[in-house]
């Protein structure tokens, strides 16, 4: 973590220099204290999954939002028509995420994208109940969630050797 | 001109949520489930947020969006209570007597 | 009653006491001779007028003297007849402090002060009247005897307060002064009415009588210093008190004239009814009280004299008939009249006594009694308006009394036994003899000797009544043949008459009595009826039932407020609503509908989400109108009261569980209906007021100057009115803390 | 032009939290309710306060804006879950869609 | 002189903050009691400033008057705050033996503490709000102590007394809103200048009757005090008897103050009320105690009887009627303490409160005999007691203003009265114990018997003192009505001279 | 609760609404908030925690009984009222101490009536959690 | 304005004053909520209501501009909740304890403190 710090710090010295606090100034000061990190990191002598992970994370935010709208539209689309072209459907789904923060992210998200509901976690912790609107193929709904967001959580939090 | 227009859009922006609310009060009065109703006033309790935010924006005072984010930390306390109110409650029916909890 | 070893000096000490001060009211005796009178004063509570002052004159002398002398004798006299008894010494505190408040009583110049001493003897009376309070009838009676002169007493403060506010003063030195002006004044007859409520009580006039034959449950000594010389003449000695002030008008003469009369003969009637000696002296006791309230309903000089001599007359030989009654008790084990005989072998001193208070009581002459009934037949003699018939009612009831002094001082001691008797009679010891032979003596004294008596008490009585001493008729043995010579005579005739005939007339006497309407029962069902009305008001307010409660309570606020309003407020105007916008009335839709969604919903969730729609549109109203922080303490609270309405539902049943199905209550919602109407009514008219702003405006701008805030409410929370945050704080606290017990306190299992 | 972005982000925003309200209303079972609620509603307000953001501007506001929104994102759905869970284990069957089973869902009522 | 003032109202709050901290040490009671002492010396202090001042008043937080928070001192509320300082003292000392551990761990001592401290408050507040702060403080702790041991007699009690003083709260805090929306103010001494001046004179006597039924549920009069007889005799005995002789006594006082100093406009309407209420009040209060067989039964019952005795004195509104319901006020608060005390150590010496189930204590326990009859007699208006003195006064100034039936009401109840205590007597001291026990103060420890007699034996002392000198007592209130009468001097004190 | 989603996100969730409830106490006096909304704030921290992972671990995580802290926390606030007996001031006069005052700016504020605040915030706050514990400990 | 409020006021009492008078204590408490939110909105409403401005002053000057909202019935408003919520808390509490005490939660079934046999009806 101490290169967040010190990405932080980089950040906003730069925000400073440049006269204050504003989103351009802090935004741009982590982009630029980001980089300068990167090419530094030979010379500290300390490997960091540090860089990697802070892409994994804005993947996981930009991958996010952008299930969130693809979605939002099928479900508001079932909502403001007449019928329900809806097949739900409770799913299990087997979970490989080991941390606590890690299922939280995953249900989450999960809950968070229209269509999928995150219900319950199993006292084992392997698998995840999901109520899905759309479950016409429910393999298909879990294959698309491990690959998926499941996937990018992983990355994002999950320490790995 | 487009102050206008942004008043236009809050006094929308208010109405549309008090839709919401009313529709979610139908939802809670009507149930017929427990978890119906509980999912009614979440929704409730995020329509606030909302309404904050509008009242934020009329009255030019960004006080009110400290109303929001109150609502936005601590509104699903109420609905995590009543939830697992319906869960101990059934897990109770079981155990006990037939029209329990 | 135990041993005679007596208490030892602890039991002499009020018999010492009580001796100084008969001592020192013999001293007095040469100066009120004279016709002077002493007075001292204190201030009590001069912010209400009342003084602890004291008048010695006639009356009063008379009335100490009797009470110190006859109290000395019972002290005495009690000191063995009860000695060794494990309650004496509080006995005997009693009885000590019972004399000081009946001579308080009589020597009081103040009349709150009077009253003061009035009550204390009516406690002191209650501990010994209840002296066997082991008994249930023990304690009956004491209740009984407190209750009926408590009774008169409350309605005698009410008269002495009128009257010390007619006249100006509570002290009786001005008020015998004002008499006139009294007696024109408007509120004299209800001051009279009230007066007597007191004293008739007191002094067990017909018909609040009953109370004092059962007051015989004390022990002896008691009744003869109680019953016969002393408490029951405060009644008395307050009418003679008042009877310079208060006498001479038609309602005084006719109310105690008529009570008087009708209790003297009622009583000697009864008395001779009674199987125990006690009760029978009881009774005679009530016909010599009956008497000298007759009298004291005139103001001949014959009738004031009779009064005074007759006073001190029945003292004497009552007193000595009552501890004569006790040393038979004593010694022989039983008060059975039917019983006892031929005690005069083994009790001569008792019996010599016994005869000498007897024929005084009879009125045999040359005793002291022979010459009160003579001046009694005179006054009744005196009478203005129906003379004939008083005398011959106290003929009646001087012959009843003749038979009765038969049975209780004759009877016992010269006649045979005719049963049993529980022990075998022998002779009290001399402290008891002491009181009744000595009492008697006197008897006898004074009548041989009246003269004695008519300069140092008779006369100055006589002139503290009438004012002077002019009108006190002469105390004399012969008078010539008169017309109460004659009287007399008759008495005698017609007495022994009854004496003789007297058991077969009890037999009479008691189908009568079965019949006629019993006072002392009346008593019970007076208590009966207080109970069971008490118990009937109690239950139907206190029903028990919380929802009546809480019914009359809205009832209440709604009579209250809603009755106010049609008395004394203007219909409010039609409100303004120009101001009112879509929003705010869906504001308050969702607030109305959240509410009513309460009232109606019979699910206990859809109840809890339903108050918090309630408190989410107040929240929003808070929130347009301004009111960020109370919005969030809203909701926050909020918040809280759903988690905790939560959690304790997860333990209590459904709101209307099987089998109760909520009945539609029309009764409740009309009241909530009006209430919520007057709540509405009310809030508009206080809206409708132009409002004041000062104190708001004086926060605003000094909130940031002088209390360094910029949220106002908070530096007002904090600052402007910090104690009250302080106070709510401590609410909080308290409110878990109590909670907290309340949850963890264990429960005591009930018998 | 701001306050033309923040107009939109309003009117957009308050549609949403509408269709999340007839969601909730018009959807057959309750785990359906709750994906409208969850997801549109929480959308839906996020947009608003996103609209407020852009029209106060000020970083401070904004960071609050921000907050608020990633409250809402934290929160939404750990109370869906709650009610899911309570849902799925009172024994509510799911409802299978309008072609698989005709049925509304069957929902015990509340008798609480 | 603003510390004169807050020192008593402070003190208790310390005590109980300290006493609950240390509530696993012995210390911790040991607080109380010390700190209830000084209480009593704070108190005795104001009462000096004010014998010799007038009516002082103080603003807290140094803010001008009607804007901070001003407290106030006339004789009445000196007076008031010496009583109960009195009160607490006596019921901490006895609470050392009839507490147990339990409770104190709990909290008892704090609170206890805590309403004294509400009940201070309440007596030298001068302002509205801050009155509805103490009344809330003394309510909800006096909920906690009522059910503290958590018998099924204490909560079913506690229900009816909970619920029903919550609908009291609720209107007495509308009322202040109502009140603040005409006049702009929450002082009293400026609403008492304010309140004339606001035109809807009708809608001012709407808002007194609020709050009429408002203290009225707090000070129990009729129609409206069920929940005092159906939870008094529940509690703890220490805790009973320091409701009986305080709680009402604050809606006593709150009434005397508002309707003295606030709603003085109509009095032909609220006055006139209050005499029924106070007629109605002394007799339903009285033969209900007349229907019970239990000690703490009856004395409840009493307490509602005798609430109306002093609204009687505040109806009637003359000087000598008013001095009567400060007197009466002063004297019920030690008598009836004291009486409730006395119901406690009887239960520890015969193990029942009930009538039937006990006995024998006159023969076995003179000295509690004579302890219970000072009060009892006392209460029950027999000369030279102090009761006496109270009805006393009371009656004169009835028949003083020509009120032939209360003056008559008045009597006959105190007649009633007697019939209660002396059944008392009868049955608990008189009457032998129905198992044939001798129940004697010498089977306690010396420690407890100290615990239990002392504070019975000083408030007796008390109520003598008041009996036979009462003087002082007397002239103090009708000085103290008389302030009342004029509240001039009251006004002036908190706002100065009138512009 | 048997809630692995909601104990993990109670761990986040406690901390946010703790440090949220000091920020709101802070700054209280100008801006909504103070010692009540601050109070109640934390406290929610702990009724969810209690509420997700059990009273006994809320209990452990707060290690101080809860009663202790609110009745603290009225002696605080009473201590800061009774101070400006020091000053010679009435009960609850508010003494202020401006660290680093200059001309044109007031510096860092320090004041009794920020110290009654925190009383405030300790009292809600103890309050409301022992309230709680000890109701979830009912059942 | 007020004069709404004053209607919705009266609905809340109204309301709140007919769970009151249930037979189920807990309806009681859900009145007893309803009537203290009565009561807080009747001192805000008699304080007068004004749209929008809350009584903040902002950074840099002495006093609110313009007209704000009247702060006091907001201090009293905001004590009275607390104070409130306080009660409501130790009621429901107890009411709770009634039922594990006592078995029921019907207010016409809790007779020991006044037994039948000497208050009943
Ligand atoms: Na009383
Ligand atoms: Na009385």
């Amino acid at each position: 973590m101490s290169y967040f710090a010190a990405n932080m710090f980089l950040a906003a010295a730069w925000a400073i220099f440049f006269g204050g606090f504003t989103w351009l100034t802090v935004l741009s000061g982590f982009a630029v204290g980001y980089g300068a990190l990167w090419l530094l990191q030979p010379l500290t002598g300390v490997r960091s999954t540090y860089f990697k992970r802070v892409w994994y994370w804005l993947k996981l935010l930009v991958m996010f939002h952008y299930e969130l709208l693809v979605s939002s539209v099928q479900v508001l689309w079932d909502i403001v028509t007449p019928t329900h072209r809806a097949r739900p459907a409770i799913l299990e789904m087997p979970l490989d995420t080991k941390t606590d923060t890690g299922i939280l992210l995953v249900t989450n998200l999960i809950s968070l994208t229209p269509g999928t509901l995150s219900l319950d976690v199993s006292d084992d912790r392997k698998t995840l109940k999901i109520h899905a609107m759309f479950a016409d193929d429910p393999e298909e709904v879990c294959r698309a969630l491990k690959s998926g967001m499941e996937r990018w959580v992983i990355d994002a939090v999950e320490e790995r050797a | 001109m487009t102050g206008n227009l942004l008043d236009i859009a809050t006094n929308l922006g208010f109405i549309m949520v008090f839709l919401t609310v009313a529709l979610a009060l139908w939802r809670l009065a009507v149930g017929p489930s427990l978890p119906d109703r509980v999912v009614a006033l979440d929704m409730m309790t995020v329509a606030i947020a909302a309404f904050c935010g509008l009242a934020a924006v009329l009255t030019g005072d960004a006080a009110f969006l400290d109303v929001a984010l109150v609502l936005a930390l601590v509104g699903f306390l109420a609905t995590v209570a009543l939830a697992r109110f319906a869960e101990r409650r059934v897990i109770r029916r079981e155990g006990e007597e037939e029209n329990g909890g | 009653m135990t041993d005679a070893r007596g208490n030892g000096p602890v039991g002499l000490v009020p018999v010492a006491i009580a001796a100084a001060l008969f001592l020192w009211f013999l001293s007095m005796i040469p100066a009120i001779a004279e016709g002077s009178t002493l007075r001292v004063a204190w201030d009590w509570v001069p912010s209400l007028g009342i003084a602890l002052s004291f008048l010695v004159d006639g009356l009063s002398l008379t009335f100490a003297l009797l009470i110190s002398g006859i109290g000395a004798l019972v002290l005495l006299y009690s000191n063995t007849y009860l000695a060794g008894h494990p309650q004496f010494a509080r006995f005997a505190l009693f009885l000590t402090s019972f004399m000081l408040a009946m001579l308080g009583l009589v020597l009081a110049d103040n009349l709150i002060a009077l009253f003061v001493f009035w009550e204390l003897t009516t406690i002191t009376s209650y501990l010994l009247i209840g002296f066997g309070h082991e008994t249930e009838k023990g304690r009956r009676s004491a209740l009984q005897a407190l209750f009926v002169t408590g009774a008169g007493a409350l309605a005698l403060l009410a008269g002495f307060i009128l009257l010390g506010f007619t006249a100006g003063s509570f002290e009786l030195s001005v008020i015998l002064a004002e008499g006139d002006t009294l007696k024109a004044h408007a509120l004299y007859l209800p001051i009279l009415i009230l007066v007597l409520a007191g004293t008739f009580t007191k002094s067990a006039q017909f018909p609040f009588h009953f109370w004092l034959p059962n007051a015989m449950a004390a022990p002896t000594p008691v009744s003869a210093f109680l019953h016969s010389a002393t408490m029951v003449k405060a009644g008395v000695y307050l009418m003679a008190r008042l009877h310079p002030a208060m006498a001479g008008t038609d309602a005084w003469f006719w109310s105690l004239t008529i009570a008087g009369a009708f209790t003297a003969l009622f009583a000697s009637v009864l008395a001779l009814r009674q199987p125990d000696l006690k009760q029978a002296l009881a009774y005679t006791t009530l016909m010599a009280l009956g008497t000298l309230t007759l009298f004291l309903g005139q103001e001949s000089g014959y009738a004031i004299t009779a009064f005074a001599t007759f006073l001190v007359v029945h003292s004497l030989y009552k007193a000595a008939l009552f501890l004569v009654v006790g040393c038979i008790d004593y010694s022989s084990g039983t008060r059975e009249a039917d019983i006892l005989g031929g005690l005069a072998r083994a009790m001569p001193v008792t019996a010599l006594a016994a005869g000498l208070a007897a024929l005084s009581m009879a009125g045999f002459p040359p005793f002291l009694g022979f010459i009160g009934k003579e001046l009694k037949y005179a006054g009744a003699l005196a009478i203005g308006s129906e003379p004939l018939l008083v005398a011959a009612a106290l003929v009646a009831a001087n012959a009843l009394m003749l038979a009765v002094a038969g049975v209780v001082a004759f009877r016992p001691f010269w006649r045979p036994a005719r049963g049993m008797l529980p022990r075998t009679p022998k002779e009290a010891p001399w402290p008891m003899l002491a009181g009744p032979v000595i009492l008697a003596a006197l008897g006898a004294l004074f009548g041989l000797q009246p003269d004695i008596l008519q300069i140092a008490l008779i006369d100055p009585t006589v002139a503290a009544l009438l004012g002077s001493t002019e009108d006190a008729k002469e105390l004399k043995l012969w008078a010539g043949v008169n017309l109460p010579l004659i009287l007399s005579v008759m008495t005698v005739a017609l007495g022994l008459a009854l004496y003789v005939f007297h058991r077969g007339l009890r037999a009479a006497l008691a189908r009568a009595d079965a019949a006629a309407p019993n006072f002392d029962r009346g008593w019970d069902r007076f208590l009966g009826g207080l109970k069971g009305f008490a118990a009937w008001q109690t239950r139907t307010i206190q029903t028990g039932v919380l929802r009546r409660y809480i019914f009359l309570t809205f009832a209440t606020v709604l009579l209250a407020i809603g009755g106010t309003m049609v008395l004394r407020m203007p219909f409010p105007a039609m409100p303004d609503l120009s101001d009112v916008s879509w929003k705010n009335v869906a504001l308050m839709l969702v607030t109305i509908a959240g509410a009513v969604l309460t009232a109606v919903t019979r699910s206990r969730i859809g109840a809890m989400a339903a108050l918090g729609v309630v408190g989410i549109g107040v929240a929003m109203i808070f929130i347009v109108f301004g009111a960020p922080d109370v919005a969030i303490t809203q909701l926050l609270v909020e918040t809280l009261v759903v988690v905790l309405v939560a959690v304790a539902l997860l333990r209590l049943p459904t709101l209307d569980p099987a089998g109760t199905r909520q009945k539609r209550r029309i009764g409740d919602a009309i009241m909530a209906g009006l209430v919520g109407l007057v709540v509405t009514l009310t809030l508009l008219a206080v809206i409708d007021t132009p409002f004041d702003r000062r104190l708001t405006d004086y926060f605003e701008v000094t909130s940031w100057p002088e209390a360094f805030g910029r949220n106002i409410v908070n530096v007002i929370l904090v600052d402007f009115r910090a104690l009250d945050t302080f106070g709510e704080i401590a609410v909080v606290v308290i409110a878990a803390l109590s909670a907290y017990a309340l949850l963890r306190t264990t429960t005591k299992a009930k018998p | 032009m701001s306050d033309v972005i923040a107009a939109l982000l309003i009117l957009f925003g308050g549609a949403m939290t509408v269709f999340a309200g007839l969601g909730i209303v018009r959807m057959p079972d309750v785990f359906i309710r709750m994906h409208a609620a969850t997801k549109v509603g929480t959308l839906g307000t996020g947009l608003i306060i996103g609209g407020a953001a852009v029209h106060f501007g000020d970083p401070g506001v904004v960071i609050r804006c921000v907050l608020i929104v990633f409250f809402l994102l934290l929160t939404a759905p750990i109370g869906a879950h709650m009610i899911g869970r309570a849902a799925l284990r009172s024994g509510i069957e799911p409802w299978k869609g309008e072609t698989g089973q005709m049925d509304v869902a069957k929902a015990p009522a509340d008798k609480t | 002189m603003t510390w004169a003032l807050a020192t008593p109202l402070v003190l208790p709050f310390l005590t109980a903050v300290a006493a609950f901290l240390l509530r696993a040490h012995p210390s911790g009671r040991r607080i109380s009691v010390a700190g209830n002492a000084v209480l009593l010396i704070a108190a005795g202090l104001l009462m000096k400033d004010v014998l010799s001042e007038g009516v002082i008043a103080g603003q807290m937080g140094g803010w001008p008057a009607p804007f901070g928070i001003t407290l106030v001192a006339d004789f009445l509320g000196a007076v008031m705050v010496v009583i109960t300082a009195i009160t607490a003292l006596a019921v901490s000392i006895f609470a050392l033996t009839d507490i147990d551990e339990r409770a104190e761990e709990l909290g008892y001592h704090a609170l206890f503490n805590v309403l004294i401290g509400g009940v201070t408050g309440a007596f030298i507040t001068g302002d509205l709000f801050n009155l509805y702060v103490w009344f809330e403080v003394m309510l909800i702790s006096s909920f906690g102590l009522l059910v503290l041991g958590g018998s099924k007699e204490q909560i079913d009690g506690g229900v009816k007394y909970v619920t029903l003083n919550l609908i009291s709260t609720i209107l007495f805090l509308s009322g202040i809103g109502l009140l603040y929306g005409m006049t702009g103010t929450l002082n009293l001494a400026d609403l008492s200048r304010s309140l004339p001046m606001v035109e809807n004179q009708g809608l001012v006597s709407v808002i007194a009757m609020m709050f009429m039924v408002a203290f009225g549920v707090k000070a129990a009069v009729f129609p409206l005090f069920f929940w005092l007889p159906a939870s008094y005799h529940t509690p703890a005995f220490a805790v009973s008897a320091v409701f009986a002789g305080l709680l009402t006594k604050v809606g006593v006082y709150a009434l005397i103050r508002m309707f003295t100093l606030v709603f003085v406009g109509d009095t032909g309407l609220t006055h006139q009320i209050l005499l029924w209420v106070a007629g109605f009040t002394m007799v339903t209060g009285v033969l209900g105690a007349a229907a019970q067989n239990e000690i703490r039964k009856i004395l409840s019952f009493h307490i509602v009887s005798q609430i109306g005795y002093m609204i009687l004195g505040l109806a009637l509104m003359t000087p000598l009627a008013l001095a009567g319901a400060v007197f009466y006020l002063v004297h019920h608060i030690i008598v009836k303490a004291n009486l409730f005390l006395i119901a406690g150590v009887a239960n520890r010496l015969t193990g029942s409160n009930e009538l039937g189930r006990i006995g024998g204590l006159y023969k076995s326990a003179p000295l509690l005999a004579v302890l219970f009859l000072i009060p009892a007699f006392s209460l029950a208006g027999f000369p030279p007691l102090s009761g006496f003195w109270a009805k006393y006064v009371l009656v004169a100034a009835a028949l003083e203003d020509r009120g032939w039936i209360i003056a008559g009401v008045a009597l006959v109840v105190g007649l009633l009265t007697i019939y209660s205590m002396t059944k008392i007597w009868a049955e608990a001291f008189w009457k032998p114990h129905p198992d044939g026990i001798e129940p004697a103060l010498s089977g306690l420890a010396p420690r407890v018997r100290a615990h239990l007699l002392i504070p019975v034996a000083g408030l007796a002392l008390l109520t003598l003192v008041i009996g036979f000198l009462p003087e002082p007592f007397v002239a103090f209130a009708e000085a103290a009505a008389a302030q009342l009468l004029d509240p001039t001097a009251y006004v002036t004190a908190v706002l100065g001279e009138a512009p | 609760m048997n809630s692995i989603i909601l104990r993990a996100g109670t761990r986040y969730l406690a901390v946010l609404l703790l440090v949220f409830s000091l920020y709101m106490l802070i700054r209280g006096h100008n801006e909504p908030g103070g010692g009540f909304i601050g109070g109640l704030i934390g406290s929610t921290g702990f009724v969810l925690y209690a509420i997700a992972c059990g009273t006994a671990d809320a209990r452990r995580a707060l290690r101080i009984l809860p009663q202790n802290i609110a009745m603290a926390g009225l002696g605080i606030a009473l201590l800061s009222g009774i101070a400006a007996a020091i000053f010679g001031d009435a009960l609850f006069t508010g003494q202020w101490l401006f660290i680093g005052e200059t001309e044109t700016d007031k510096g860092l504020p320090l004041s009794t009536v920020l110290i009654f605040d925190i009383g405030v915030y300790l009292v809600v706050f103890g309050s409301i959690i022992s309230l709680v514990f000890a109701m979830e400990e009912e059942i | 304005m007020e004069a709404l409020l004053a209607i919705t006021i009266g609905v809340l009492v109204a309301t709140a004053v007919y769970l009151m008078l249930a037979r189920n204590v807990l309806r009681f408490i859900f009145g007893l909520v309803l009537i203290s939110n009565a009561a807080n909105l009747t001192i805000f409403t008699a304080g007068r209501l004004t749209e929008g401005k809350p009584p903040l002053i902002e950074i840099g000057a002495e006093a609110p501009e313009g007209v704000v909202a009247n702060a006091l019935p907001q201090a009293l408003v905001l004590t009275a909740i607390v104070i409130g919520f306080g009660l409501f808390a130790f009621a429901l509490v107890l009411m709770f304890r009634a039922y594990t005490t006592l078995g029921t939660l019907d207010s016409d079934e809790m007779r020991v403190a006044e037994p039948r046999q000497e208050g009943g009806s």
